[in-house]
C-alpha cells in the first residue's frame, strides 16, 4: 500500500534541493481509531524557489508542514514512516530536541491561525524580539532594537509605539504580519505559511503575498506556501503540489498543473472556481464529498468521485508518475492521467 | 496511678527539689469552658470559678466537710437569728495596692444581688448590707437561714468603687478584667482561648508558688493528652474513661481521681402527659440498667447514685426506696397506667459536652426496650438553655452540681413548687425542705432530708443518674495539685519539681 | 486601570453589605435570646425587659438594622455583650493569628502545588503524573479534622518534634499551616495540572517551538503565566474561604484564631462579636479577591483596557 | 549563508518505530484509561450504594441501640450475641461495619440531596447570568460573593440552632454552600457558548428567552456541570463530616460516616479501627467520585480527545 | 423590478456599539460601526455585500435579522418597520427572513442531531408544521438541499464542511422565509464544496423565488452569484450597482483599489 518513493533524478536543475520529503507517513491516533493523515506524501523545495501545496481542507496540508517542524500534536500524532531530508541528514529519524534547532534559523513557519498563535500575555516588541535573545544571543535592548526594524519591515504602523502593544490590540492583518515578522527574523532558508491569508480581505492579502515575495527575492529562502485559494497561489509560486486524502495526487509546476491538470482531482478543482466573464453560470463542483481519512476508499481514494474511474482505480492504489511526453517534473498519481488530458 | 485519695498532699513532696522561680510556669488545661470573665454574672459557672478565683477571693472557704472556714473574712457572727455580722481581715490589698475595706465587700454583694444571676435564689434572703466601719459588714436577712454562710463562698470579692446595684460600663469593664486579692494577677484573657496569670508578689497570705499560671482551653480529647505528653500543658483536668490506658501509656504522668460535688440527672416534665403520672415516671426509671451504663462508659470515674444530690454534699443520704433496673416491671406499670404500647416523648439536651451522646444514646436503648420512644433532640447550649426554660420538652438530661456542699443548694433550689422547675410540686416536701433550711442542728438536718428523698424516690419528678469524680492527669513532677469536691482548684500551693 | 479598581471597589461595597445585612438578618432569625443567655435560667421576665432595653433589642428590627449599618460604617461594631470590651478588640486579639495562618498556608501550599502541578502536567499520563494525581486525590478526600489529628498524634504525641496546642513559638504554626494547607494544595495541583496541560495544547505554544525554544523556554514563561490566570482566580477564592473556614484547624490546634472565636460568639449568641466577625471576614475576602483581580489585569493584558 | 549542502546520506534507518510506536501506544492506552477510569469508580460507588440499602436491613440495624458490654471490640471479636463483628465495634458496641454501612447511607443522601438542591439552584442562577448579563449578571454574582464572603458555619451553626439538629438542616446548609460553584461554572460555560453562531441562530429564529436558555444553553452545559457534580459529590460528603465535627452535624440516631469518623478521632489511640475504617470507606468514596469527576473532565476534554 | 415595491428597504441606517463607562455601565459614547446605509432588495433578486474586514458587513446583517439594533434609520420589511414591529410581529417578520451562518460548524448545536436542528424553527413557531410531521418534513427539506435524508439522526460533527454548510441553509428554509442573509457563507469552504453550495442556492432561488442578501470577501463568487452589489468602506456605502457595471466600470477609488487586488487564477493569460 505504502511507496517507499524511489530517489528521482532531478533532472530540472542541478544543485540539491534544501528540503526534501520522501514517502512521509503520519498517523494521528483518535478515539475512533488510527488516522492516516499523511500516507507516503513525498515533494521537495529548492533554495529561492516556492512551492504551493494545495488541496480540500482536511487533506493533511497542515499536518505535513507540522511533520517537517516536529511539531506534530503530542502524544496523539507521530510519523511513521518516510524521511525528510533536510540539509544531508533525515530529521523525520532524529530527536525532536535536535530537530528544534533548525527551527527559526533554518525552517521557519507562519501559522494558519494568526491570533491564536500569539501568545496573548506577552507584548509583541517581546516576542519578535525572542529568537533574537534565544538564539542569537542579544541582550534585550539591542533584541528589541531588531524587532522595530522587523516590524517596520512589514508595515505596521507607528511600530515604534505598537511595539509595546499586545496580540489582541491588533487586526487581523497585522497580527499575521507580526506572525511573519516572527517568522523572517533569523533570515530562515526556509519559510513554510500555513494559509498567511485566508482570514485576510484580498487588499490585505495582496500586501501579505508582495513581502513574501520581496523577502524570497532578497535572501533567496525557499518558500512552500499551503493554500486553497488557487489564484493566490498563482501569482506566487512556480511549482505545486495538490494534496487529496493524504497523499500527493499531482505535482508539477503551476502552469502546467492549471493548464493541463493529469489528474481529476485538480481539474475538478478549477473546473469549480467561478470563472470571471461567465456571470450567472452554472458552476460545475466535484460531485460526492471528501473522504473519511478513518475508512479512505480502497485503490484511488478519489475513485468514488471519480468520473474517470475504472476498476483498477478501485484496486490499485496509483503512484506518482511521469506519462510520456510530458514536461519534466509534471507528475500525477493517476491511472488515468492520460484520459483526463 | 488512679488513686481515689482527696486528702491533700504534703506541700513539700518526695519528689526532687523545686525548679527554680523563672521555670515555675505551669500550664492547666481546665474541663470546663468560660463563656466570659465576669463571674458575678455566672458565679456558678465552675469553669469561670476556677480561672477567677485565682484572682478574686470569696469572704470564706468551704472545707472537706462542706463547713465554712475563714478567708477574707476573718469571723463572723449571728448576732440574733436573721443578723450577721462579718469582720474583714486586716492587712489585706488588691494587687494594685489599695486596702480591702467592707466597702468592697458591701459593693460586691450588691452587684451580685443586683445581676439576679443564679446566686439570686440564695442570696436574696438578704435584706439588707451595711458597712458601719472599714472592716465590718452587717447583713440582715429576711428569715434565719443557716446556710447563708456557706453561700458567701461563692461571692468573690472586687473592687466596691466598680460594683454598683445600677452598673455602669467601667463597673462592666473591671469585673470582665478584675484585680483582686488573690494569689495571682491577671495577664492576659483570650475569650474562649485562655487566662495567663502572674503570681501577686503582694499577696496578703503564703505567696503562690508558681510565676505563672495558664490555663488554656483544649477541645479536643487527643488535643489534650497530646499537650500533656509533649509538655505544653503540665495538667489536664477531666480524662474521659476511655482514655485512661492512653493516659497511664504516657510516661511521668499520674492521673488521680477526686470527689466532686457533679452529677447527672434525667429531669421529667412533671405535669405533661403521659408523664404526670409517677407509675410511669417510675417505670421510665426501672427502664434503665444504671449500674451496667455506668460500668461500661465511665468504669470507676462516676458512680450510681442513690440519692437526688450527690453524696459528697452534707444532706445527701441514701433514699431507701430507690427504684432498680426491671424491665418487666417497667412495662408492668406501663401497662397498667394505660401504655401497654409504650409512647412517643422527646429528650433535650445540650451538645456542649460531646460524651453525652452515647449517654443519650444508652438511656434512649433502654426506654425503647419497654416500648417507649424518646426522640433525643441535642441543641447547642443557647438553643438548649432557651428550649429548658421554655419547658418546651418532656424530658431534659444534664450535668448540674451543688457546689455549696449542702443538699438544700439542690432540692430546695430546684424541686420546690417555687422554682417551678419541671413541673413539680409537692407541699408536703416544701415544708420539710423549708424546715431543714432554717434548722441549724445537722443531726437535725439530716433526718429532714433523709424523709425528703425518701418522698422524691416515691414521687420520682426526676432520675438522678450518676455522680461523677473529677481526675486530673498531670506530670509527675507537678506538686500540690488537689481537686476539691467544687472542683475550684487552688493553684496557690501547686509548684513544679524537677 | 483606575475605572477598573473604582468599579471593583464598588461592586466589594455591595458585596459588604450584602454580608452585613445577610449576618444581620441570620442572627436575628435564632431563637435562643442573647438576654436570656445573659440573665441565665432564673431571670424574671422584667429583668430579660430590662436587659433588652440594655442591649437595644427592644427596638423595631429595622431601627436596629439602621443602627446597626451606620455603626458599621463608622467602624463601631459594639460592645461584646460577654466580654464586655469593643468587640473589634477581641477580634484584634485573634485575627493576625488567623491571617498568619491563613497566609503561610496559602504559600505553602503555592509553593507545592505549582512544581507539583507542573511534573504531573509535563509527564500526562506517565508515571509521575499518576502519583502526583492519585496523592492529590486521596489527599482531598480525606477529612480536614482526620488529617489534622492524625498529624497532631504523629509529630506531637509519638515523635513529640513539634507543639500542638495554642501558638506560643514559631513551631506552633507549622503543623495547623499544613493541616489547613493540605487540602488546598490537592485541589492547586490539579488545577494546575489541567491548566497547564490545556495550555500546552494552545497555538501559541507552538509557535514558541515552532522558533526553536528549549522545551524550558516554552514552560516559563510562555505556558506557565497563561497557565497562572485561572490558577491565580482560585487562589483568591480559596483564600477568602481559608479565613473563614480555618475553624477545623484552629479546633483540632487549639489555635486563638477568629474561626474559634467566631463558633464560640456565636455559641453565646454573642451578636456584636458575630457581627462584627463576619464583616472583618468578608472585608478581608473582598480585598484579597480586589488584589487578584489586579494581578488578573497584570497577568492578562485582556482585561486590562477591555473591562 | 548558502553554503553548499553536504551530501545526502542515506545510511539513517528508516523513520523511528520505537519512539512513534510508543507514543501511539500510549495515546492509546491515555484513551483506553478514560473510560476504566469511568466505569470503575461507577461501580465503586455502585457498591456503596447497595452496602448502604442492604446492609443495615440484613444486620437490622438500629442506630439508638446500644450493647454497652460490647464496646470497642477490635476487628474479629466474638460479641455478647454470638455474631462475629469483623469490623470490630465502636464506643456503645454497634456492629462497625454495619454502622459504617447505615452512615455511607446517610452519606450519600446527603451527598446527593445537596447536589439536586445546590445544582438546581446554581445552574439557574448561572444560566440566567450568563444569558441576560448586564445588571442581572453582577446582581446575581455579587450575591454569590456575599456567599463566598459569608462564613458557611456560621449558617450551619444558625441553622441548627432554628430548625434544631436534623439532616434536613445539613441539607439546606450545605446548598447554600455549594449553590456557588454551580453558579460560577455554568455562567462561564454559558459565556462560552452565547458567543457561539448556533445560540445566535436560535436566536434569529426569533427564539425566546426561555426556549434559548433551556433548549440551547443548558444542553451545552451539561458536560462541565457533570464534572463538578462528581467533584462536589466529595466535598459535601467531606463538608458534613466537618460539620460533625463542630456539633452541628447529624443529629444521634443518623449515624454518618463523617460522624463516626469524628467520634472515633478520641479513640485514635486505643481503638483506632472505629475512626479509620469508616475514614478509608469515605476516603474511598470521595476518591471514586473525585477519579469520576477527572475522567469526566477528560472524557469531554477535545483536546485530549482527539479528532 | 424596480416598480415593484421592495422586500427590503432600508433607509439611512446607522447602528452604533454603545460604549460603556466600566464603573455604572453608563453610556458614553458610541462606536458607530454603520452610518446612513440605504439600498432595497427586492423578491427573487440577490444583492451582494463587499468590503474590507471590519467595514460593517455583519453588522448590517445583523441588525436586519433583528440580532443588533439600529440605532437610526429603518428597515421595512413588506413595508413593516422592524425597530416598530411589536415583539409577535417580530416574530412573524422573523419567519420571512432567516440567516445562514459564515461558520458552518460553529453555527449548528453540536447536542442535537439533523431532524432537531431543523424542526428548531418548527419549534419555536408552533402551527407551521405540525409536531408529528417534523420528521417528514426535516428529511423532505435535507433531501431538497442534496442531503442523505437517512442521515437525519446524525450530529453535526458527523458531516464535513460542505454538509453542514447545506444543514445550515436546510434550517434556513425550513420555514419558508422570503429573503435569506447569508453572512460569508461560503468563505470557509474551498472551492469545489463551495461550488456546490453556490449552485444550491443558485436552485433554490430559481425553485422557490427566494431574495439573499450575500456577504464575502470573495469577489469572484459575488461576481457570479449576485444582481447588484454594495460596497461598503468603514461603515459607508462608497459605491452600488449592478454587477456589469461596478466589475466592468468601478467609479469610486476603494472599489478600484479592491478589484485590483483580486488574485487571477492563471496570470499568465491576463494581457499586461
Ligand atoms: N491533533 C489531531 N488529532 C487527530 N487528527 C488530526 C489532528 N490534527 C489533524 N488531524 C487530521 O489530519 C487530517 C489533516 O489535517 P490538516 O490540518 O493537515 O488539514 P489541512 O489540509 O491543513 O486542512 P485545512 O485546509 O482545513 O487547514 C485531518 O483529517 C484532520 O482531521
Ligand atoms: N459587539 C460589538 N461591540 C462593539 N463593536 C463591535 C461589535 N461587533 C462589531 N463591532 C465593530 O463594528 C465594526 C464593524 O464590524 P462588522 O463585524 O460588521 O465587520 P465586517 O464587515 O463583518 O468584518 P469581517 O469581514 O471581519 O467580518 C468593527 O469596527 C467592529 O470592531
Ligand atoms: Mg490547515
Ligand atoms: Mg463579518
Ligand atoms: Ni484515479
Amino acid at each position: 500500500m505504502t511507496e517507499p518513493a524511489t530517489a528521482r533524478v532531478d533532472s530540472l536543475e542541478g544543485d540539491p534541493p534544501l528540503l526534501r520529503v520522501e514517502g512521509l507517513e503520519v498517523e494521528f491516533s483518535t478515539s475512533a481509531g488510527v488516522l492516516r493523515a499523511l500516507d507516503g506524501v513525498s515533494f521537495e523545495v529548492r533554495a529561492g524557489e516556492t512551492l504551493a501545496i494545495l488541496g480540500e481542507s482536511g487533506s493533511g496540508k497542515s499536518v505535513t508542514a507540522q511533520a517537517v517542524m516536529a511539531l506534530l500534536p503530542q502524544p496523539a500524532g507521530s510519523i511513521v514512516g518516510g524521511r525528510i531530508w533536510y540539509g544531508g541528514r533525515d530529521i523525520a529519524a532524529e530527536p525532536v530536541k535536535q530537530v528544534r534547532k533548525l527551527c527559526a534559523t533554518e525552517i521557519a513557519m507562519i501559522f494558519q491561525d494568526p491570533l491564536s498563535s500569539l501568545n496573548p500575555v506577552f507584548r509583541v516588541g517581546d516576542q519578535v524580539a525572542e529568537p533574537f535573545r534565544r538564539r542569537r544571543g542579544m541582550d534585550k535592548r539591542q533584541a528589541l532594537g531588531k524587532a522595530l526594524e522587523l516590524l517596520k519591515r512589514v508595515g505596521i504602523p507607528n511600530a515604534e509605539t505598537r511595539i509595546r502593544d499586545y496580540p489582541h490590540q491588533f487586526s487581523g492583518g497585522q497580527r499575521q504580519r507580526i506572525m511573519i515578522a516572527m517568522a523572517i527574523a533569523l533570515k530562515p532558508r526556509l519559510l513554510i505559511a500555513d494559509e498567511p491569508t485566508t482570514a485576510l480581505d484580498v487588499t490585505v492579502q495582496a500586501q501579505i503575498m508582495d513581502l513574501l515575495a520581496d523577502l524570497q527575492a532578497e535572501t533567496g529562502m525557499g518558500l512552500i506556501l499551503i493554500s486553497h485559494d488557487l489564484g493566490v497561489v498563482a501569482d506566487v509560486a512556480q511549482r505545486a503540489a495538490i494534496m487529496y486524502a493524504g497523499r500527493v495526487v499531482e505535482t508539477g509546476s503551476i502552469r502546467e498543473i492549471y493548464d493541463h491538470p493529469a489528474h481529476p482531482y485538480p481539474k475538478g478543482l478549477l473546473e469549480s472556481i467561478p470563472s470571471e466573464g461567465a456571470r450567472g453560470q452554472r458552476l460545475t463542483p466535484i460531485s460526492g464529498s471528501p473522504p473519511n481519512l478513518l475508512a479512505v476508499p480502497s485503490g484511488c481514494p478519489f475513485h468514488p468521485r471519480c468520473e474517470f474511474a475504472i476498476d483498477v482505480c478501485r484496486t490499485d492504489v496509483p503512484m506518482l508518475r511521469r506519462p510520456e511526453g510530458w514536461e519534466a517534473g509534471h507528475e500525477a498519481a493517476c491511472h488515468r492521467s492520460e484520459e483526463v488530458l | 496511678a488512679c488513686s481515689g485519695s482527696s486528702e491533700t498532699d504534703p506541700p513539700e513532696g518526695e519528689a526532687g527539689a523545686a525548679l527554680p522561680d523563672d521555670q515555675q510556669n505551669l500550664t492547666f488545661v481546665p474541663n470546663y469552658g468560660w463563656a466570659g470573665s465576669d463571674i458575678s454574672k455566672a458565679p456558678l459557672e465552675i469553669g469561670m470559678n476556677i480561672a477567677l478565683k485565682q484572682t478574686l477571693e470569696p469572704l470564706v472557704t468551704l472545707d472537706n466537710e462542706a463547713q465554712p472556714q475563714p478567708h477574707l473574712a476573718e469571723s463572723w457572727e449571728w448576732t440574733t437569728p436573721t443578723t450577721l455580722e462579718i469582720k474583714i481581715r486586716e492587712g489585706v490589698t488588691f494587687s494594685d495596692g489599695t486596702p480591702l475595706v467592707s466597702g468592697d465587700v458591701k459593693g460586691t454583694l450588691e452587684r451580685y444581688l443586683a445581676q439576679k444571676q443564679a446566686l439570686h435564689a440564695v442570696l436574696s434572703i438578704i435584706t439588707g448590707i451595711e458597712a458601719p466601719d472599714d472592716s465590718t459588714v452587717i447583713l440582715t436577712t429576711s428569715a434565719p437561714t443557716g446556710t447563708l454562710v456557706g453561700v458567701l463562698s461563692l461571692v468573690l470579692i472586687g473592687k466596691g468603687e466598680f460594683s454598683h446595684a445600677e452598673a455602669t460600663a467601667e463597673d462592666d469593664e473591671y469585673w470582665a478584667r478584675p484585680i483582686g486579692t488573690g494569689p495571682f494577677v491577671i495577664t492576659d484573657y483570650v475569650p474562649n482561648d485562655l487566662f495567663k496569670f502572674e503570681r501577686n508578689d503582694s499577696y496578703w497570705g503564703e505567696k503562690a508558688k508558681l510565676k505563672t499560671l495558664t490555663m488554656k482551653q483544649i477541645t479536643d480529647a487527643n488535643g489534650k493528652l497530646t499537650a500533656l505528653s509533649n509538655n505544653q500543658a503540665q495538667a489536664v483536668q477531666n480524662v474521659s474513661y476511655d482514655q485512661f490506658e492512653t493516659v497511664e501509656a504516657i510516661p511521668d504522668v499520674t492521673l488521680e481521681q477526686f470527689e466532686s460535688l457533679s452529677y447527672y440527672f434525667v429531669w421529667f416534665m412533671n405535669d405533661r402527659a403521659p408523664l404526670d403520672n409517677p407509675d410511669v415516671r417510675r417505670a421510665m426509671w426501672m427502664a434503665l440498667d444504671l449500674p451496667t451504663i455506668v460500668e461500661s462508659l465511665y468504669g470507676e470515674s462516676r458512680e450510681v447514685m442513690d440519692s437526688f444530690c450527690p453524696a459528697a454534699a452534707f444532706g445527701c443520704v441514701p433514699a431507701e426506696n430507690m427504684p432498680t433496673y426491671d424491665p418487666e416491671g417497667a412495662k408492668k406499670l406501663l401497662a397498667d397506667a394505660g401504655y401497654p404500647d409504650g409512647f412517643t416523648v422527646d429528650i433535650i439536651f445540650s451538645l456542649a459536652n460531646a460524651t453525652d451522646n452515647a449517654l443519650a444514646q444508652a438511656l434512649i436503648s433502654g426506654w425503647k426496650d419497654i416500648g417507649v420512644t424518646v426522640e433525643p433532640r441535642g441543641l447547642d447550649a443557647a438553643s438548649w438553655l432557651a428550649a429548658f426554660t421554655g419547658m418546651d420538652w418532656y424530658m431534659d438530661f444534664q450535668p448540674n452540681q451543688t457546689p455549696t456542699g449542702d443538699a438544700d443548694y439542690t432540692l430546695n433550689r430546684l424541686y420546690s413548687c417555687a422554682a417551678a422547675r419541671l413541673g413539680y410540686c409537692n407541699p408536703e416536701l416544701d415544708a420539710l425542705m423549708t424546715q431543714a433550711q432554717q434548722e441549724s442542728d445537722p443531726e437535725v438536718r439530716l433526718d429532714l432530708y433523709q424523709q425528703v428523698v425518701n418522698i422524691m424516690a416515691e414521687d420520682t419528678p426526676a432520675i438522678p443518674l450518676f455522680s461523677t469524680k473529677v481526675n486530673v492527669a498531670y506530670r509527675d513532677n507537678v506538686q500540690g495539685l488537689t481537686v476539691p469536691p467544687t472542683e475550684f482548684i487552688n493553684f496557690s500551693t501547686v509548684y513544679l519539681t524537677e | 486601570m483606575l475605572g477598573f479598581v473604582a468599579r471593583r471597589l464598588l461592586l466589594a461595597v455591595f458585596v459588604l453589605w450584602g454580608a452585613v445585612t445577610v449576618v444581620f438578618v441570620v442572627v436575628r432569625l435564632v431563637p435562643a435570646d442573647p438576654a436570656l443567655l445573659m440573665a441565665g435560667e432564673t431571670a424574671t421576665p422584667e429583668q430579660l425587659a430590662a436587659l433588652r432595653a440594655e442591649m437595644g433589642l427592644d427596638q423595631p428590627l429595622i431601627a436596629q438594622y439602621l443602627q446597626y449599618v451606620g455603626n458599621t460604617l463608622t467602624g463601631d461594631f459594639g460592645r461584646s455583650y460577654t466580654q464586655f470590651v469593643p468587640a473589634m478588640d477581641l477580634i484584634a486579639q485573634v485575627l493576625p493569628n488567623t491571617a498568619l495562618l491563613a497566609l503561610l498556608a496559602c504559600l505553602l501550599a503555592v509553593g507545592v502545588s505549582f512544581p507539583l502541578g507542573l511534573l504531573a502536567a509535563l509527564r500526562v499520563n506517565r508515571f509521575s503524573d499518576r502519583a502526583v494525581t492519585t496523592l492529590s486525590l486521596t489527599t482531598q478526600s480525606l477529612p480536614g479534622f482526620w488529617i489534622g489529628i492524625v498529624l497532631m498524634l504523629v509529630f506531637s504525641r509519638q515523635l513529640g518534634w513539634l507543639p500542638s496546642a495554642g501558638l506560643d513559638s514559631p513551631q506552633s504554626l507549622i503543623l495547623p499551616t499544613i493541616t489547613l494547607a493540605l487540602p488546598f494544595i490537592a485541589i492547586l495541583t490539579r488545577m494546575v495540572r489541567s491548566g497547564l496541560i490545556e495550555v500546552m495544547g494552545e497555538g501559541y505554544i507552538t509557535t514558541a517551538r515552532s522558533k526553536g525554544l528549549s522545551e524550558r523556554t516554552v514552560i516559563f514563561p510562555h505556558a506557565i503565566r497563561n497557565a497562572l490566570i485561572p490558577v491565580v482566580t482560585l487562589v483568591g477564592l480559596e483564600f477568602g474561604t481559608l479565613l473563614g473556614g480555618a475553624v477545623i484547624t484552629e479546633t483540632v490546634f487549639s489555635f486563638p484564631g477568629i474561626g474559634r472565636l467566631l463558633v464560640f460568639s456565636i455559641g453565646v449568641r454573642d451578636y456584636a462579636t458575630v457581627q462584627a466577625c463576619v464583616v472583618v471576614i468578608a472585608v478581608a475576602f473582598v480585598l484579597v479577591n480586589l488584589f487578584v483581580d489586579l494581578l488578573y489585569g497584570f497577568l492578562d493584558p485582556r482585561v486590562r483596557n477591555s473591562r | 549563508m548558502t553554503a553548499a549542502l553536504p551530501p545526502m546520506i542515506t545510511t539513517t534507518p528508516i523513520a523511528t518505530p520505537t519512539t512513534a510506536t510508543q507514543t501511539m501506544q500510549r495515546a492509546r492506552r491515555a484513551r483506553r484509561g478514560v473510560k476504566i477510569r469511568i466505569t470503575v469508580p461507577i461501580i465503586i460507588i455502585g457498591l456503596y450504594v447497595i452496602g448502604a440499602i442492604t446492609v443495615p436491613v440484613i444486620y437490622g440495624f438500629d442506630p439508638l441501640r446500644t450493647e454497652l458490654v460490647d464496646r470497642l471490640k477490635p476487628p474479629g471479636t466474638t460479641l455478647s450475641n454470638g455474631s462475629i463483628a469483623f469490623l470490630g465495634t465502636d464506643q456503645i458496641g454497634q456492629d462497625l461495619f454495619a454502622q459504617m454501612m447505615m452512615g455511607a447511607r446517610v452519606s450519600l443522601a446527603v451527598g446527593a440531596s445537596t447536589l439536586i438542591f445546590a445544582g438546581l439552584a446554581g445552574v439557574t442562577v448561572g444560566l440566567l447570568a450568563g444569558h441576560f448579563g448586564g445588571w442581572m449578571d453582577t446582581v446575581l454574582m455579587r450575591i454569590a460573593d456575599v456567599q463566598l464572603a459569608f462564613p458557611a458555619i456560621l449558617l450551619a451553626i444558625l441553622l441548627a440552632s432554628v430548625l434544631g439538629q436534623g439532616l434536613t438542616n445539613i441539607i439546606i446548609v450545605l446548598s447554600i454552600a455549594n449553590w456557588v460553584v454551580f453558579a460560577r461554572v455554568t455562567r462561564s460555560q454559558v459565556l462560552a457558548l452565547k458567543n457561539r453562531e448556533f445560540v445566535e441562530a436560535g436566536r434569529a429564529l426569533g427564539a425566546g428567552h426561555f426556549h434559548l436558555i433551556v433548549r440551547t444553553l443548558l444542553p451545552g452545559c451539561v458536560a462541565p456541570i457533570l464534572v463538578v457534580a462528581t467533584v462536589e459529590f466529595g466535598h459535601v460528603i467531606l463538608a458534613e463530616a466537618a460539620l460533625s465535627f463542630l456539633g452541628v452535624g447529624v443529629p444521634i440516631g443518623v449515624p454518618s460516616l463523617g460522624s463516626t469518623i469524628q467520634a472515633g478521632t478520641a479513640y485514635l489511640t486505643s481503638a483506632w479501627w472505629i475512626s479509620t475504617l469508616p475514614g478509608i470507606a469515605l476516603a474511598g468514596l470521595v476518591l471514586a467520585t473525585g477519579v469520576l469527576g477527572d475522567a469526566l473532565r477528560d472524557f469531554y476534554d477535545p483536546t485530549l480527545r482527539g479528532a | 423590478m424596480a416598480d415593484s415595491t421592495p422586500l427590503l428597504k432600508v433607509r439611512n441606517l446607522r447602528v452604533a456599539y454603545p460604549i460603556r463607562s466600566s464603573v455604572l455601565m453608563r453610556h458614553i459614547g458610541d462606536n458607530v460601526a454603520v452610518s446612513d446605509v440605504s439600498f432595497d432588495l427586492h423578491q427573487g433578486e440577490t444583492v451582494g455585500l463587499v468590503g474590507e474586514s471590519g467595514s460593517g458587513k455583519s453588522t448590517i446583517a445583523r441588525t436586519i435579522i433583528g440580532l443588533v439594533k439600529a440605532s437610526d434609520g429603518s428597515i421595512e420589511f413588506e413595508g413593516k418597520d422592524i425597530a416598530r414591529a411589536s415583539w409577535r410581529q417580530l416574530k412573524s417578520i422573523r419567519r420571512e427572513m432567516q440567516m445562514v451562518f459564515q461558520d458552518p460548524y460553529a453555527s449548528l448545536n453540536p447536542r442535537l442531531t439533523v431532524r432537531d436542528i431543523i424542526a428548531e424553527a418548527w419549534r419555536v413557531h408552533p402551527g407551521v408544521v405540525p409536531r408529528g410531521a417534523w420528521t417528514s418534513e426535516a428529511k423532505a427539506l435535507m433531501d431538497r438541499v442534496g442531503l442523505n435524508p437517512d442521515y437525519s439522526d446524525r450530529y453535526p460533527h458527523q458531516f464535513s464542511g460542505g454538509q453542514r454548510q447545506r444543514i445550515g441553509i436546510a434550517r434556513a428554509l425550513a420555514l419558508r422565509p422570503k429573503l435569506i442573509v447569508c453572512d460569508e457563507a461560503v468563505s470557509a469552504l474551498d472551492v469545489s464544496v463551495q461550488a456546490q453550495v453556490l449552485n444550491l442556492l443558485e436552485d433554490l432561488q430559481a425553485d422557490l423565488d427566494l431574495s439573499y442578501l450575500f456577504i464575502s470577501h470573495d469577489l469572484s463568487v459575488i461576481e457570479h452569484l449576485c444582481d447588484r452589489v454594495l460596497v461598503l468602506n468603514r461603515g459607508v456605502v462608497v459605491e452600488q450597482g449592478t454587477v456589469d457595471q461596478l466589475f466592468d466600470n468601478p467609479q469610486d477609488d476603494y472599489t478600484k483599489r479592491l478589484l485590483a487586488a483580486v488574485p487571477v487564477v492563471r496570470p499568465w493569460l491576463e494581457p499586461t
